[in-house]
């Protein structure tokens, strides 16, 4: 019933469980799931320590592939089944598989909520830009005039930004990746793993099926270079190969040529400034700016959910809890008949 | 010392009403903890407003509270009042159909001027202190705020602080009216003001006023004494239903050893068993408020899945949002309680008052053939143990537990024979250890019972992926075959009809299989059904009765003991929803007994429709 | 010219089965379209795997599209297969239990390699095309990939695209083999494919080659003919559930000269009915596809509050969720149209699968007395008429109407004698403007139908307010009365009880008062009833039919037909829940027939659980 | 059914209804009644054409008292049934009235989702800190700590802040203000009127029954000058009756003496600047930094949700929709049975 301390070692292979794997041939989907197989025997815990929730759509298929614990729950419900999980097992590596539909749409508010209460666990949100699984309608992050079999003439809901979102409702980890990058996603799951609080990796999911090539712009060769701005702590942006770089002039982000400007000028990405992270996140209407993938921000100085709540109970602890209770049903006025 | 004579009485109904701000509700409660002290059987019934305070003196800013206390056992606050102290017009107004006629109406004169009457919607000339409207009953005018102010002047309190007095001074009359000490309250305005001795000091002074006043004035030309009641020896304390909640659960964690995790969200009136619960961390209790009813109800999943016991709580518009969860607990076949405290409804309806109108929706309220295991508390004290074996059902059956109670209940009290946690019966749940688990997992293997062997997370080698898709048996795979999915929702409807295998079987409460006439109830209809049956008995007619506590599954020998009536009544604060189940499995023409006024049945209404229908 | 000979059939059954990917529901849709256009009467039923696509070539990865085309009435796409149409292992696998001993099996061989035989889990050794599991059958082995490879030669088309023809491949052989022309497909890929001519005549060679390989070839001996059948004149089309609810829903909203908006969110199998209704903004159709089915009912209320059509769709988990909002609409008493295409519960279940679990939810799946109106539509094409009076009802009765299909009709098609509009019955809905108004606009008060009459949000002179707590009736003000509580409890009953005044009175499908044992259904088990009751006739059994569409109320005389009968049969895709109205309500023992497999009722399964219950 | 042309004049005093108001005396919410009383009237539209949809919560009590259309909705629900109405109705002026735990709680998604699409109507967010009806729990928007019924040794929720989550979401007006001040009430009410789009006015709400004194902080008289900031468009930050100013020192704001600035240097607020409106809401966690009241950012780029939907209705509508249903039952291949 509960964890054991020595750490069994075990292989990505391990990881694999004796279902199909379900997936439309070529979606996006089979690549996140390889690269979480590869990351997490690297992590020093035992595979009975991990636990993946997830609600429903194509992406929250993934639990039944990972031979750990997993829970396939319902649409747009995972966080809320994984914070009662994580509260009253706060040791276990708790991680959440969603969709653009499951996360932002049906389940939009415990997104928030749970971000705003930072336990200490990982969201993965596969962000396809499409429903999948109920085989293509829009999505709260398709684009504003998306044709889709439920907007034949194009869709008037104009889209969430996700990372400004979960900016907005307090998230402690917000970071960008995807699918067709494994090494990047690899590095994106770690940092989240490390993190402690909620961490939220929003990773760009191609749907071959319904959706193909959203993303394509970013994650193509011959675009990515143009399109694609990748973030390191401390280090300006920079992209297309170093040629194009950023500045703030003001508040104002601008697009330079590194030739025209000193290196000492540029933007320097700061993980752990709000300011900073909340413009990285506005590369996203403007077409002209390239979209970030990485950290963008990463906050320390919150307590986790978890945490706080097990304190509570821990330093209130009653170690005789049958004779407390009997006191407490004696606490109030009593009287004997006899 | 005092000259007046005492009358000995069997019973005392006493209602106190006045406005939200008088402190009806803690007066009343003093009353009732007292005479429960003293030993009288009691039963009580908080009646407040809509949940904001409504302007000061209006009717809908009337706040009640119905106190019965008895040499007798005693079922239900009581009928209509021998007593009712009147705290302003509009209190007044409300009331004054359910006070007996001769009976003892004492009224804060001061409570009747112009303003007061216009807020109570009363002409000046239709004043009931000078219509004549009240000369029916034993009336006593009494200046309350002048006499309470000249009580606490020595304490020189503001002029609100020293009008907020006036509950006590009231209380303390009645004290002297029912011949009980003042001691208990003293203590208690002690402890309350512990932080401000001035305001606990004025207090006192009012009630001891009060008292005196009885004493020496003479309006009063009796007091009356009700004798201590021949009830079960042993250890007594006073509790109301969302408190037993609060307990049976606690009481369940603590007997398990596991972890009791509330996810919930606020809800008239079942919040109380969050403040209640919330206190009790140092138990190992996780209480979540959460951002609304289905997080509340998926965490609790999530705390079950880990081995914690899984328990949320709400009313009617709650409830409902939480059925989808519930359908996914019963597919995970996990153990989750679902406290439902019902209310007034459709919609949000009316929701501070009482109705058992969920009845339908517990037993049926989820897409697809998604049986759960209710139960339903008849009482106050009876919700702990019901909450008690709700936990214990559902971490022994692996399945959810529909536990129903409503707003009568849950805000009324009564005295309880404290059953110490060692009564209970044992708590079993069905966790498997990785040890014995040499061969492969298999979630949904199952014992005897149906019941599968859940692997907690964290267990070495018993990993495993359960979800709400259809799965198959004892593997848990996902399964679209047509012949398991069959096998499954049988299974697991079967898992649900064989709990009834470890419940009791049902027994008549009053008379037996030769009456004429059977009733049945359930749930918080047991104090008034019980009652007017007994007293039925008393005049010689012969009704034999059932409350039913166990709804789904029903006790296995229901249908035998109905089974010879030609006559049966369902009594239910609903539109008949009890009934469709006693007519759909036996057949019976068995009629209902209904109201749905946001009121608990009086004994009066059942037994005239009882008699009605012999 | 052909050599063959040609027989005459009745009817015939035929599977398409293959992967997903094999265009096997396009190309069973062409058979359905061109035989139907030649006059037979079809029934279809298509059968997709779950929502995502599973990997090609195993068992979850089959697409299955059964059609049943006949000179005589057709109610059901059949229970055995006349010809099974394999496009691979896995298939076959999963379809040749349902073929008929005897029937005609048409196999790509080249679906049976290695691999396919691998993915589809059978041994090498166990291979059906050689190990002689299969000689009950006419087997046809074709090597359909290289054949459609070399008929779209001339194209150039990558293998893939090359490949992806062959269903036209084997549609042409099997319209050759029935007789059928190919014009009509011709003419389809023409325009499907308007912008890739190539691929089109690629296509449509394959489809001329499929035919000719018939021709040509001998491996058949024998073509067969199923003549036109002899069904009502006029003008019919092909029609399947979700089309004809949301065409439903779209006249009534051109009738009532009301704008329909339709809040909702996607689900399978509901979420057809939002793809079609989006197409036709034009006619003042708002579809809002909200961010949950909360937000998508909550909106068709306030669209309805504001005078125009609110509908919402959904399946079970959805409906779950928007139970406490339809429990506001009921106490608003405003229109709603509530679709529930039910699929296979409970939870998540089997969302590709038919069931009939919900209607004990659409009954009672709300918090309080909260009673709606529920009709279900018993065909694909009758979803047009009964969505319609949805509409009809909601706005003439002020109330919210669950309208239930499932999974089965929706996604099925079958012939439509095209109702045009004019036919329809009138609308009428109950809206009140300011003109008329020079008292004080009373939103609760009621016509003899007890229907309030509705003001419109920017009407003059009649604002007013409007909400779900407990109302006086006719002044709509918040009301905590207890007497006005059951009132209203009741007149909201009656209300929707009186709407049975309106409806035709239930009659007899089959049989009358006289007839030994009688059967009720409701819903999409309509077809499969009504054949097994009138082979069963044939066969000189005396059976009556009575199938149900208006559930609450139920039509007016129902007691009456069914009180003649002693035996009396519920048949249910669902583990018994109509069959408890039927016992509450009337107090006869009646039994269940009952199946929970995802599947529709096979005729078989119903006339042998006739023949027992005699 | 339809609106009149005419406008018919009418005063507060006819907004008000025949129903008792039944806040507790000194409610904050009575303040607020008031003031929308106040400029309705003079927004130049009849009296019908206001609709007051609120949640459930004591601030969603507000309709009954408005003598103008009015919906009292289920818990969290009030945008929803005002998106619904809104499409379909466009014309109406329709207002949103809700409380914390209303819409940041259990209607945190559409309230989020209504941002982000932008239909063109009124949320005032009475936000008093609490759960007024149910009689005092912590909201999403108390203080971590907070001592109440179901937190009685303190909440571990880390709350809200309810302006950063409106940016986050895309809002495109957003303002706060304070019961205790009825001009400036007024103002930002006027204001989120002629905005077109969505706008979310936060209110901040005493409740003097369950969480009495919140915000005494800001609305004190003699301490409002140092801890609350208003917002003029343009204008420098200033407070402290003009000594106190902010700067802004790269990305990071500063309090300064105005003594020790020029005038030049001081944080001008542009309520167009998504940036600076950043900025503004993180006023929040930092004790030092005085809050911000008054509209804090506008974007008017974002077409309507309801315009977008009703130009597509519009563009596409069907003069004779009978025919043209005709046509389209018999637009599949049809044939006839003679
Ligand atoms: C309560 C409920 N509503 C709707 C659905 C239908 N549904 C399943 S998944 C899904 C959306 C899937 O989109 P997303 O979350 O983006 O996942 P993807 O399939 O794209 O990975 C919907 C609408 C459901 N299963 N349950
Ligand atoms: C579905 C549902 N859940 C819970 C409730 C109980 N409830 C009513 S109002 C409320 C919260 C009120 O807080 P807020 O929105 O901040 O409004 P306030 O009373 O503070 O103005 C709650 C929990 C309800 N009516 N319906
Ligand atoms: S539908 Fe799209 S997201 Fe779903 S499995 Fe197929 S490609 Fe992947
Ligand atoms: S409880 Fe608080 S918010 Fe509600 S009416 Fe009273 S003072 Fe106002
Ligand atoms: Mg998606
Ligand atoms: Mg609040």
């Amino acid at each position: 019933m509960h964890l054991e301390n020595n750490i069994q070692l075990f292989t990505a292979k391990d990881l694999e469980t004796d279902q199909e794997v379900r997936w439309c041939p070529g979606c996006g989907d089979y690549a996140i799931l390889n690269s979480v197989q590869k990351i997490l025997p690297e992590l020093g815990r035992s595979k009975n320590e991990f636990v993946f929730i997830s609600g429903i759509g194509c992406s929250s298929r993934f639990p039944y592939y990972m031979d750990t614990y997993g829970l396939h729950s319902i649409h747009g419900r995972a966080a809320s089944v994984a914070t009662g999980l994580k509260l009253t097992r706060p040791k276990l590596s708790v991680w959440v598989i969603t969709g653009d539909g499951d996360s932002l749409s049906i389940g939009g508010n415990h997104f928030i909520h749970t971000l705003r209460r930072n336990p200490d666990m990982n969201i993965l949100l596969f962000n396809n830009q499409i429903y999948g699984l109920t085989k293509g309608q829009f999505s709260p992050t398709s684009e504003i005039g998306k044709i889709t079999k439920s907007s034949p003439i194009g869709s008037v809901d104009s889209p969430f930004n996700p990372l400004a979102l979960s900016l907005g409702a307090n998230a402690t980890f917000i970071a960008r990746t995807m699918d067709r990058d494994a090494k990047h996603q690899q590095e994106m799951y770690r940092r989240a793993y490390y993190h402690k609080g909620t961490s939220l990796v929003e990773i760009y999911q191609n749907c071959n099926v319904f959706n193909d090539g959203a993303f394509e712009v970013f994650t193509d060769k011959s675009q990515k270079p143009l399109t694609a701005l990748f973030l390191e702590n401390n280090q300006p942006l920079l992209f297309d190969e170093g040629r194009k770089g950023i500045i703030l002039d003001g508040l104002k982000p601008k697009l330079v040529a590194t030739e025209d400007v000193s290196i000492n000028d540029l933007f320097v990405h700061d993980e752990g400034d709000k300011t900073k992270a909340f413009i990285l996140t506005q590369f996203f209407d403007e077409e002209e700016f390239p979209r970030p993938f990485g950290v963008i921000y990463v906050s320390k100085e919150k307590a986790t959910f978890d945490d706080l709540m097990n304190l509570q109970i821990e330093s209130t602890e009653i170690a005789d809890k049958a004779k407390a209770f009997k006191e407490l049903l004696y606490s109030k006025n009593y009287w004997e008949k006899k | 010392m005092s000259t007046h004579s005492i009358i000995e009485l069997e019973n005392v109904v006493i209602k106190f009403a006045g406005d939200s701000g008088d402190g009806v509700q803690l007066t009343g409660n003093q009353l009732a903890e007292t005479n429960a002290l003293f030993g009288n059987d009691i039963s009580t019934f908080p009646d407040f407003p809509a949940e904001i305070r409504a302007p000061i003196g209006t009717i809908p800013g009337v706040s009640g509270f119905q106190l019965h206390f008895s040499s007798q056992p005693v079922l239900t606050p009581g009928d209509k009042y021998d007593v009712l102290v009147a705290l302003n017009a509009a209190a007044l107004k409300t009331n004054i159909k359910q006070l007996k006629p001769g009976g003892i109406l004492i009224v804060n004169s001061e409570g009747f001027d112009s303003k007061n009457l216009r807020l109570a919607k009363i002409e000046e000339s239709e004043n009931p202190l000078i219509n004549g409207s009240l000369d029916a009953f034993k009336v006593f005018q009494i200046e309350l705020t002048k006499l309470t102010k000249l009580a606490v002047k020595p304490f020189a309190l503001g002029n609100k602080d020293a009008e907020r007095c006036k509950n006590m001074y009231v209380l303390g009359l009645v004290y002297w009216l029912y011949n009980r000490g003042i001691d208990n309250t003293i203590a208690f305005l002690t402890r309350q003001f512990k932080k401000n001795e001035v305001i606990a000091n004025a207090n006192i002074a009012a009630l001891k006023a009060g008292y005196y006043y009885g004493e020496t004035t003479e309006i009063f030309l009796e007091k009356y004494l009700v004798k201590a009641a021949d009830t079960t020896k042993g250890l007594y304390r006073s509790i109301n239903g969302n408190q037993a909640t609060a307990f049976g659960l606690l009481g369940a964690s603590i007997r398990a050893n596991l972890p009791l995790f509330l996810g919930t969200y606020p809800i008239t009136p079942a919040s109380d068993i969050l403040h209640e619960l919330s206190k009790h961390k140092g138990y190992n209790v996780y209480s979540f408020q959460a951002e609304d009813e289905i997080a509340g109800v998926c965490a609790a999943i999530g705390a079950s899945y880990g081995g914690s016991i899984g328990v949320t709580t709400s009313s009617g518009p709650g409830i409902a949002l939480k059925t989808e969860a519930i359908g996914l607990a019963t597919m995970l076949e996990l153990p989750l309680v679902i406290c439902n405290i019902q209310r007034g409804g459709p919609s949000t309806g009316l929701p501070t008052k009482t109705e058992q109108a969920d009845l339908l929706q517990a037993l049926y309220g989820r897409n697809g053939e998604c049986p759960i295991v209710v139960i339903a508390a008849c009482s106050p004290s009876n919700c702990y143990e019901m909450a008690y074996l709700a936990v214990k059902i559902a971490l022994e059956h692996t399945v959810p537990v529909m536990f129903l109670s409503d707003g009568y209940i849950a805000n009324g009290a009564e005295p309880w024979l404290i059953q110490d946690l060692e009564t209970m019966p044992p708590i079993l749940p069905k966790y498997i250890s990785s040890n014995i688990a040499n061969a492969k997992y298999q979630p949904y293997l199952r014992d005897e019972n149906l019941v599968r062997s859940i692997a907690i997370p964290g267990s070495v080698g018993l990993e495993h992926r359960i979800g709400g898709l259809e799965k198959e048996n004892i593997t848990g795979n996902i399964s679209y075959d047509p012949l398991n999915h069959e096998l499954m929702v049988k299974i697991r409807a079967e898992k649900v009809a064989m709990v009834a295998n470890t419940l009791p079987l049902q027994t008549f409460e009053n008379g037996n299989e030769t009456s004429k006439i059977l009733i049945i109830g359930w749930g918080s209809t047991y104090g008034a059904i019980t009652q007017a049956v007994s007293e039925l008995q008393n005049e010689g007619i012969d009704v034999a009765q059932i409350h039913i506590k166990y709804i789904n599954p029903l006790p296995k020998n229901i249908g035998e003991l109905i089974q010879p009536f030609d006559k049966i009544l369902v009594a239910e604060l609903n539109n008949g929803q009890l009934i469709n189940l006693i007519r759909a499995n036996h057949l019976k023409d068995a009629k209902g007994i209904n109201k749905i006024q946001g009121q608990p049945f009086q004994i009066i209404e059942i037994k005239e429709a009882i008699k009605q229908a012999l």
